[in-house]
Order: C-alpha cells, then structure tokens, then sequence
C-alpha cells in the first residue's frame, strides 16, 4: 500500500513547471523583457493588452503557468539550497520559505489577474 | 547480510562548499539549477506588467519605461541566457526521463527532442501573433 | 611517445594517521598498457606496498574503480597512452570513506542493496516446469538495467551522494527498475515503497553524472527519472482513489 | 574471536552462491555463511562469456549431451557423474531463467540456444556473450533474498581445520582489518575457482590461483587429474583476455598468416562457409590450441611483439549478427587490441583457461575427509575428464554446488560439535601468518619474481605440448622455487588491505598447485586431450584409462597413484571431430 506522500506531487508540480517555462518563457521574456521596452518591436496597445490578459482563458492560462513556475522555483531552489551550500542543518526553514513562497506568488497571481479580468 | 565494518580510521574526503566549481559538467549543472531562480524572477516581472495593464494604459508605458531602464535590461538578458539553458538541458533530458512508444517501437531520442522544438516554435509563434496582432 | 610516464599516487595507511598523501611512481609507457597495468608495475617492481583492488582486467568484475586525474573510471580500461605525456593523477574513489591507499569501503552499497529487493518476486504461484516466456522485446526492455558490474563509478561521480550519504544512489535503484521492468517480475509494489522514500528516488536532482561514468551505459540517471513519474503516478492514485480501487 | 556456523562454503562464486541457495533452500534452519576474498559479485565467474549447456531443444538428447561430454574428454571422465550432470543441468538452467537469469530468447520467448565446440547440437543456453556475468549477478542478487545466508565478504581464507579426518572450520583473513579470525563449520564446502594464474598467460583473473586445491591438498583430500589443462585457442595476444568460443559457434572463422581455414589439415573436417556442429571451429578446445602449435611448426602463423598469433575472421558475419549475439566481443576487441572486428581480423593464440583437474570428490561433491565438499573448478567430480566442453562448466558449477550443498546441509545437520583440539591448530596457523609472513626480518626474497619464475617454469615444462624430461626438470625447479618461498619478504606491515600479504599467501598455494600439475604430468605416460606428450604419443587405455590421484605426505613430498574411470555406457572409442 503506497502511504500518501507529498514529495512525488511536489516532484509532478516541479515537472509541469518546467515544461511550461521550457516551452512558454524563452518567447516571453523575449518579447516582454527585451523587444517591447526595447523598441525592437512595437509595443501591442494597451487596449489590445488587456483585451488579451482580460480573456477568461487567458488569465486562467496564466495563473496556471504562474502558479506551476513558482512550484518548479520553489523545490529546485530547495536542492539548490541543500545541495550547492550544503545548508542542510536549516532544512526546515528552507522548505518554508520556498513552498510557501510560491503559494504565496500563486495567491498574488490570482489576485493581480483577477483585475485584469 | 554483509559482515564488513565500516572502519573507524577510514578517511573520509569532506566534500568543499565549491564543489560545483571542481568540474564543467558540475558547474553546468549548478548553473541549470540557477535558471530556476529565473524563472521565478520572471514570473515576477510578468505580474508587474499584468498589474500594470490592469490599471491602465499610463501605468502601462511607465512599466514600459521602466523596463528598459539599463539594470532591468541586463537582468532581462541574464534571465534569456538562463531561461534557454532550462530549455536546452530540459529538452535534452525528456527522453532519458521518460519512454515514448509508437506502434509498440521505442520513440529514438532525437525524435524527442525534435518534436519538443517543434512544439516550442509552435507555441512561440502563437503567442507572437496573440500579443501582436 | 616517451617510454616512460608519471603516475601520482594517493597512498594512505590509517595506522599513520594522517591525510592520504601523493606518491610520484615513473612506469613504462606502453602502447597497450592501461593504468592498472601501471599500478601492477608498480607493485611488482617498484613499491610492493601499493594497496589496490583488481581482478578480471577486461572491465566486467567492477572491481578497479579509481579517479584518475579526478574522473572516475575502471583502471583496466582507461589507457596510459591517452593520459600521455602525464603526469597521471590516480586516487580512490570520491565519496566513499577510503580504507587503504586506493581502496575504498563500499559496504554503504552492499547494505542498500538488498533494501530494494533485487531478486524476481512472484510468490503467488509456484514456478512452472518450463521457463517462463519471454520475447526478445521484453528483454529489450530491461536489458540495458542488467548490465550493472557494482562498480560504484556512478556513486562516486554524484554529488548527492556524496553530500547525502543516505541517498539508495544510482546503481541499487537502476537494479530495482532493472526488475520492475523485467516481464517476469510483480514485485514492483515492494520496490516502490523503499524508492518512494525520501532517501530513494527523491534525493536526486538529475546531475547525470552516474550515467556519464557508467562504463557499461547503464544509464542510471534514466531509471531514476523514470521511477520518479512511476513513484509519481501511484501517488497521485492514492490521492485520488478510494483505497479499494487502487 | 571465533564464530561458528553450519555449513561454511569458501567462494562466491557460480558454485558457492548456488551450493548457498540450495542449503538454504534445503534447510532454513541451518547457519550458512560464505566466505570469499573478493566481493562475490566479483568472482571469476563474472567472466565466462559464451554460455551453458543443457539439453532442451526438440531435437536433443541427454544422452547426446553426455556421448558428447564422454567423447570430448577423451573418456577420462565418470561416466555416472556426466548423467546426472547432463539430467540436472536443463533443470539448474531452468531454475536460474526463474530467479530471472536475462537468457537470450527465441523470437516466440523461449530460452535460445547455440552452437559450441564439441556439441553435436546446440545446446549451449547464452545471455548475449556475457553469461557468466549474468549468471552471477543473479545468483548473487537471488541470494540476497536469503537472510540466514551470512556473508564474510573480502575474507582470505588460509587453512581447513582438519581434525581426526574431519573438517571443522577454516582461518581466514578479514582483509579490512587484517584480524585473522576462526570460523569453525560441521561442513565446509570449497568453492574456489581455478588455478589459471600459475601460467603467465591467461584468461583468467587474478583471483585465479588456485587456493582451494591448495586448500584441500595441504589438508590431506588428493587432487585429481592436475596434469589436465585446458588452454583455449582464441585469446587476445597481449592480455590474454578470452575472445569466445560462441564467435566461432556463430561462424567465425580460424585463418593462418595466409588466410587459410588451417583446422582442415588436422582431422577437424572440412570447410564449410557456414559453422557445421563438432566440425572444424567447432571442434574441441584441445585439438584446436595443438593445431595452433603445428601451424607454428610449419611456420605459417604471423609474429606479433607477443609471440606467434593466428587470426578469428568474424567479418563476414556482418555488424547485426555481432551486435546483437557478441557485443561483448567487439567491445573487448575495440578496448584492448583497436580493433574492429567487424571489419578488421582478430589476433589471437591459445591461452591458459582452464583446470580440468581439481580436489577429488565423489558425485555429491564429498572429498575423502568428512564435511569437506568441494565444486566448481576447483573441483574434479569429474564430468571434464582430460578435456572439458566449451559451456560445460558454468552448468557444472550450479549442478555440483547444489549437490554439494544438499549433502553438506545433511552433514552438517547430524554432525556434533567442533572438538577442542582445533583451538590449538587455529592458533599455530595465526603464529605462522605473524611470524612467517607478517613479522619476519630476514626475508630477503620477493613475491612477484618468485611467481614470475613460477609462471614460467610451468609454461615451460606443462605447456600444450609436453616431455618427461621437461616435466621432470619443472619439477626440481618448483621444488627451489618452494624453498626460496621460505624466505620470502612481506614489505608491507600494515594490517589494513595488505594486499601483499595477499600475494604472498596466494603465491604459497600456487606453488603446490603447480607441482600437483608438474607431477601429475611427469606421471603419465601417454598423450590424452589436453595432455600431450611428445615421448608418449598415443592414448594408452592399458594403462592411463585412470585418474591420477595426487597426495601430500606428512614430509611434504608427495606422492601418486590411480583411480580407475567409472565407465557405464560408453566405452572407450576413438575421438573424430569433422564427420
Ligand atoms: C574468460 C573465461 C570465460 C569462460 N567462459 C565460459 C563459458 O562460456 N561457459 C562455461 O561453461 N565456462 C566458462 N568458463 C569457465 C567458468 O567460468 C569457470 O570455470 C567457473 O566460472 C568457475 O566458477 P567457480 O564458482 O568454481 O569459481 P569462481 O567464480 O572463480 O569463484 C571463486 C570464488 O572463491 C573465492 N576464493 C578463492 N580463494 C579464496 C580464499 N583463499 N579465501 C576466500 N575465498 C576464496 C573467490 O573470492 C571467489 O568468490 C570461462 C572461464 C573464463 C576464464
Ligand atoms: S550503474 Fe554503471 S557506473 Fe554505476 S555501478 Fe553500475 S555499471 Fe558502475
Ligand atoms: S549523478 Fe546523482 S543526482 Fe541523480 S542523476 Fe545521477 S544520481
Ligand atoms: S579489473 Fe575487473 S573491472 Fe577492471
């Protein structure tokens, strides 16, 4: 009988964050953090903006991707921790402060999308 | 059942905090967990934005002005380098992490990885028409 | 080519005390000559006190694992005249707490191995008077898995193991997925519930390492990955079912 | 300190783990430990490549199976012995496919079988050209699973307590620490592999030195047929590593330095571009390393820096074939020699491989002094005879270890308690491994060159081809070699790891294995399988249809005599390959 264990779910919500930032992020931060503010391409109006940020799907899209890369953050940043410091003596702590980093995040997506909505 | 004792007199190497430094495939490694700090980081500046258009197209453009201020730029073009590692070394791994089976025959891992590219270059040209339509 | 290369050898004897020191040792530098072959000279001719495992000098007892200059690799297939013109560092093993000179104690694996049951389970039945069938195809699946010689150069090539001792590591868990996948077998429930344990699969971040070193491509690091969506997948059922279902 | 167990086996190897599981299986109850100087996973075993025979296709017989061992060792062997070995052998391999031995298959799952020297059918059960490594691993993994099975892994065992023509128990070494502990036993079971290190030119590993034999002589058991040994006719010219037989059984080819299939010269049948059973490659071990040495008569082989070399051609079997049933050949050719057999010519020359000859035990594995059992190579039941059968061994190993391990877990059941008088034995044995060998301050002789010497000496007196006169000389010149041992220095004087110490202990019982070969040769006086000699030509069924049986006296000389050949169905017949 499998006991019920929160590590592979973690290691499920770490995976489908990676996916996602694999497949999603290289474009995005392209466009978003080089090529608008750049001026390399011309900016989408703001209308056109929040059309598309106002769509259900989009926001819920977007929460989705959110939430998933703060989860891939949140546990490969606790190895990173563990692993490439050794800070293995305050464990604890570093498992807080990452999850409950990213749930956080994930509650303030939740919310910020929801303005846009 | 195994009757060998650890001895106490064996010496044990103690492993340096710089570990990661000691080797290129370590420090690749490192650097591939680093991305993740990225990620999150741009998770970040994508809410920034979001909120920015939820309140209007003034807090729109001075988002847009901020973010081509030098220190964001820079940040951005690190975030880039270390998002493409994540997407490299992510794609370069799906086939040792998973078996993909067509028709009962073992899926080759290039195919993977290829078919992984293509979906990206779907996706990115989706997403360019969707925002800049 | 010179006829004779440096070899730097880490001796150390525990009576002494002390850290594992460097011992410079020249050796004849032979086309076909591999550094066990090096360390053999050394030991017939020049210093018969050198401490060394070895034994089937063709790559397939797993027993001359050593780092040289800082890879880990079998001594018996790694060849002087590829490491010309030196010198050539030759250690024990990282990771493993070191015995004597090159010899290091691998009893931390011999005690994690039977934690994952390496053995066909199947104790529902008794056995048939005939084999059990087998296609080619089947074996194909876990063919690769079986080819672990015990070598230890993955334990020594991965950093979580070498920082978390604890950790089953790649070998003892490319055996477990080496059975799950055998068509034979049905003990993979069994198996599970030792990998899904922190210390099992969990541990490893992916380095590769192990699968980079591994003389005989095993390939551990892809048995990890893979246990870990399997791990994975009966968990999300055991959220999700009701416990008769599963 | 001393620890006691039932049933003590010596070696982890094929035949220890098998002999474990079975005493295991037999009798849960029973403390079984096994004792082995190198991890057991480790052992020799690991090496056999080609395969194990056991007779299960449609078209097979056991007594084809067993015509084919009788034939092949030239009818030294007990032909009791051979049937049950070819009835138990099917069911052993069976009972390996079970506890999940990765056996090569048939596209519709059923076990796969080949072609192998000697074998009138093919026979030969494989696992790709890896069996032996597959074969160990499983046992060994399979008898994890056994909790009562204690194990004293990198233990080096030094003497049998023997006491009253009973054994008792064993010293031995524990490497890590260098204490050298008691470990008294009811039973006690050698397992301990062969002696192919008294050679300089092997395919066997290092481990390979014969300690078993030298074990059980020292203790007062006779060693059998010791002037049998088998070299095989393809190793690789420098290491000596074994290119396997299986690469001629898929069809690889025998060509002298003028690319000529010379075997058809020596009554080995004639050229066929496909393998035909017991015809040219296909013929016997021996046959095939003396046609080597004829070929070198007549000057038609090529020289290499390692001496005359002829050539296994495999490259019209093409890359698939090699790929799939002998990637471990072409690794090892690719490794060791740069060489790509798929499209370059292998060079290759008969090698020392292995022991016909061994501890002398009746069908149950017993040796004359009781709850001492021995199987494997270093024991002679005997099924080998003056030649042994490519892929007859490993299934010897698992049929003699079981059987073995089933009459030592009965032994040891109803046997008492070790007598008091062992104590003392024990401690001598400690004294002499302190001050003969750790603490001595006048050694002034060294381990390797006293083995060099020794390598030599029986290359030169005991090699493929033999004279009394050589013989004789290797003698006296083993006996020097002996005394010189006395002297001998251990410069290491720690007690961790001392490997050593070690050498020194495994060049003592080389020493007496090799004047049990030199000796045993000396003795006979006609030319039979592997053991031909050019002063006594022809087979001699008058006199030498016997084993030879070796003692140690009590003044440490020794001394020979005979046992005859137990002959049930198949008398003595003239030996023809290529018909
Ligand atoms: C390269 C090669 C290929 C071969 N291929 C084939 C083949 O294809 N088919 C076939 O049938 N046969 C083959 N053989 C022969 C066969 O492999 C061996 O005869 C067989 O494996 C011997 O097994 P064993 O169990 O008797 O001994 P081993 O496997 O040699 O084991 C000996 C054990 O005894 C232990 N030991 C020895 N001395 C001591 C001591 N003093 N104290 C404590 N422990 C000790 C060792 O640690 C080891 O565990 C091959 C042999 C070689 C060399
Ligand atoms: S997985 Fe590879 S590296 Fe690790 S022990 Fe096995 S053979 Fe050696
Ligand atoms: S190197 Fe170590 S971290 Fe995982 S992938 Fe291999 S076990
Ligand atoms: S000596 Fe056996 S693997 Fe190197």
């Amino acid at each position: 009988m499998t006991k019920r264990r929160v590590e592979p779910i973690l290691w499920l919500l770490f995976s489908a964050g990676g996916v996602l930032a694999a497949v999603f992020l290289p474009v995005l931060v392209v466009l978003f953090g080089l090529a608008f503010p750049l001026g390399w391409v011309t900016p989408p109006s703001h209308d056109h903006l929040h059309a598309v940020l106002g769509h259900p799907l989009t926001a819920l899209f977007l929460f989705g991707l959110f939430a998933l890369c703060l989860a891939h953050w949140a546990h490969r940043f606790r190895y990173t921790l563990y692993d490439g410091l050794q800070l293995k003596g305050s464990k604890g702590l570093i498992t807080v402060l990452c999850y409950g980093g990213a749930v956080l995040g994930s509650v303030v997506s939740a919310v910020v999308l929801a303005t846009v909505v | 059942m195994s009757e060998t004792e650890v001895q106490p007199r064996a010496y044990r190497r103690p492993v340096s905090t710089w570990w990661w430094l000691e080797k290129r495939s370590y420090f690749v490694f490192a650097m591939r967990e680093l991305s993740s700090v990225f990620v999150a980081w741009f998770v970040v500046f994508l809410l920034m934005l979001t909120y920015a258009v939820g309140r209007g197209d003034d807090q729109y453009q001075s988002f847009l002005d901020w973010a081509a201020t030098p220190w964001v730029v820079v940040l951005n073009l690190v975030t880039l380098v270390f998002v493409v590692l994540h997407m490299v070394t992510w794609f370069n791994l799906t086939p040792q992490a998973t078996v993909v089976r067509l028709r009962g025959q073992r899926v080759p891992a290039w195919a993977i990885i290829a078919s992984q590219y293509v979906g990206l270059a779907v996706v990115s040209a989706f997403v360019i028409w969707l925002v800049t339509r | 080519m010179a006829d004779s290369i440096r070899l730097q050898v880490s001796r150390y004897r525990p009576e002494e005390g002390s850290a594992p020191t460097l011992q410079e040792y020249d050796v004849p530098l032979r086309k076909e000559w591999s550094v066990l072959d090096g360390l053999n000279y050394v030991k017939d001719h020049l210093d018969s006190t050198l401490s060394y495992r070895w034994s089937c000098r063709m790559g397939i007892c797993g027993s001359c694992g050593m780092s040289v200059n800082g890879t880990p690799e079998l001594t018996c297939g790694t060849f002087l005249a590829d490491l010309a013109p030196g010198p050539v560092r030759v250690e024990p093993m990282r990771n493993f707490p070191v015995v004597r000179d090159l010899v290091v104690d691998i009893g931390d694996f011999m005690d994690k191995l039977p934690r994952v049951k390496p053995w066909i389970i199947r104790d529902d039945e008794p056995e048939p008077d005939g084999e059990y069938l087998q296609t080619p195809e089947e074996l194909d699946e876990y063919k690769q898995f079986s080819m672990c010689i015990n070598c230890m150069l993955c334990y020594s090539a991965c950093p979580v193991y070498g920082l978390d001792p604890d950790f089953i590591g790649p070998a003892a868990i490319a055996l477990a997925e080496r059975y799950d996948l055998d068509s034979r077998d049905r003990g993979a429930r069994e198996r599970l519930d030792v990998l899904i344990e922190h210390e099992g699969v969990w541990g490893c971040t992916f380095v590769g390492e192990c699968t980079t070193v591994c003389p005989k491509h095993v390939d551990p690091a892809g048995a990890i990955q893979r246990y870990k969506l399997k791990a994975a997948k009966e968990s999300v059922k055991a959220f999700l079912l009701p416990r008769g279902a599963r | 300190m001393t620890v006691s167990h039932d049933v003590l086996l010596v070696g982890g190897g094929g035949a220890g783990l098998r002999a474990a599981i079975a005493i295991a299986e037999a009798n849960p109850r029973l403390r079984v430990a096994v004792v082995s100087k190198v991890y057991p996973m480790r052992s020799h075993t690991v090496s056999a490549e080609g395969g194990a025979a056991g007779a299960i296709a449609a078209d097979d017989s056991l007594d084809e199976h067993a015509y084919d061992t009788v034939s092949g060792s030239d009818w030294l062997c007990d032909q009791d012995a051979v049937e049950a070995f070819v009835d138990e052998a099917p069911r052993e391999l069976l009972q390996l496919e079970h506890w999940g031995c990765p056996w090569s298959r048939e596209p519709d799952g059923h076990v796969a079988v080949r072609a192998f020297g000697g074998m009138k059918k093919m026979r030969t059960w494989f696992a790709a050209d890896k069996t032996g490594f597959h074969m160990l691993h499983t046992l060994f993994q399979t008898s994890l699973k056994y909790d009562e099975v204690v194990r004293y892994d990198e233990w080096f065992v030094t003497k049998l307590l023997v006491d009253d023509g009973r054994v008792h128990g064993v010293v031995a070494v524990d490497l890590m620490t260098g204490r050298v502990e008691t470990i008294t036993a009811k039973a006690v079971i050698l397992c301990t592999g062969g002696c192919g290190k008294v050679f300089p030119f092997t395919t066997n590993a290092s481990i390979s030195t014969g300690d078993g034999m030298a074990l059980a002589y020292r203790a007062g058991a006779p060693l059998k047929d010791m002037e049998f040994v088998q070299y095989h006719p393809t190793g690789l010219p420098f290491t000596g590593i074994l290119i396997t037989e299986a690469a001629r059984a898929e069809g690889g080819w025998m060509l002298n330095k003028d690319g000529y299939r010379y075997l058809q010269d020596y009554d080995l049948g004639t050229p066929s571009p496909t393998p035909v059973l017991r015809s040219m490659e296909l013929g016997p071990r021996d046959r095939l390393s003396q046609a080597f040495v004829h070929e070198v008569e007549k000057g038609r082989v090529t020289d290499s820096p390692w001496g005359p070399i002829v050539h296994l051609d495999l490259r019209h079997l093409g890359q698939q074939l090699i790929d799939t049933k002998l990637p471990f050949v072409r690794e090892l050719c690719l490794k060791y020699e740069n060489i790509d057999p798929v499209t370059e010519l292998i060079p290759v020359r008969p090698v020392v491989h292995y022991m016909m000859g061994g501890v002398h035990t009746d069908i149950d594995g017993a040796t004359p002094i009781g709850g001492l059992y021995a199987a494997g190579e270093v024991a002679c039941v005997s099924i080998n005879g003056a030649n042994r059968l490519g892929s007859n061994s490993l299934p010897e190993c698992l049929v003699f270890g079981a059987r073995a391990g089933r009459a030592a877990a009965e032994y040891a059941a109803t046997a008492g308690d070790p007598p008091a008088a062992i104590e003392a034995q024990a401690a001598d044995e400690v004294r002499r491994l302190e001050r003969d060998l750790l603490h001595k301050t006048d050694g002034h002789e060294q381990v390797s060159v006293i083995r060099e010497e020794m390598q030599q000496t029986v290359e030169d007196s005991a090699g493929i081809f033999r004279t009394g006169e050589a013989l004789a000389k290797g003698v006296d010149t083993l006996r020097e070699l002996q005394q010189r041992f006395g002297h001998v220095a251990v410069a290491d004087t720690s007690r961790t790891f001392n490997t050593e110490l070690v050498a020194a202990l495994e060049l003592e019982n080389m020493l007496d294995v090799a004047e049990c070969i030199v000796q045993s040769g000396l003795w006979r006086e006609e030319s039979r399988g592997a053991h031909q000699r050019t002063d006594f030509p022809a087979r001699d069924d008058e006199r030498y249809l016997a084993h030879s049986l070796i003692h140690r006296n009590p003044d440490e000389s020794s001394r020979l005599d005979s046992l005859p050949v137990t002959i049930t169905r198949w008398p003595p017949g003239e030996r023809t390959y290529g018909k």
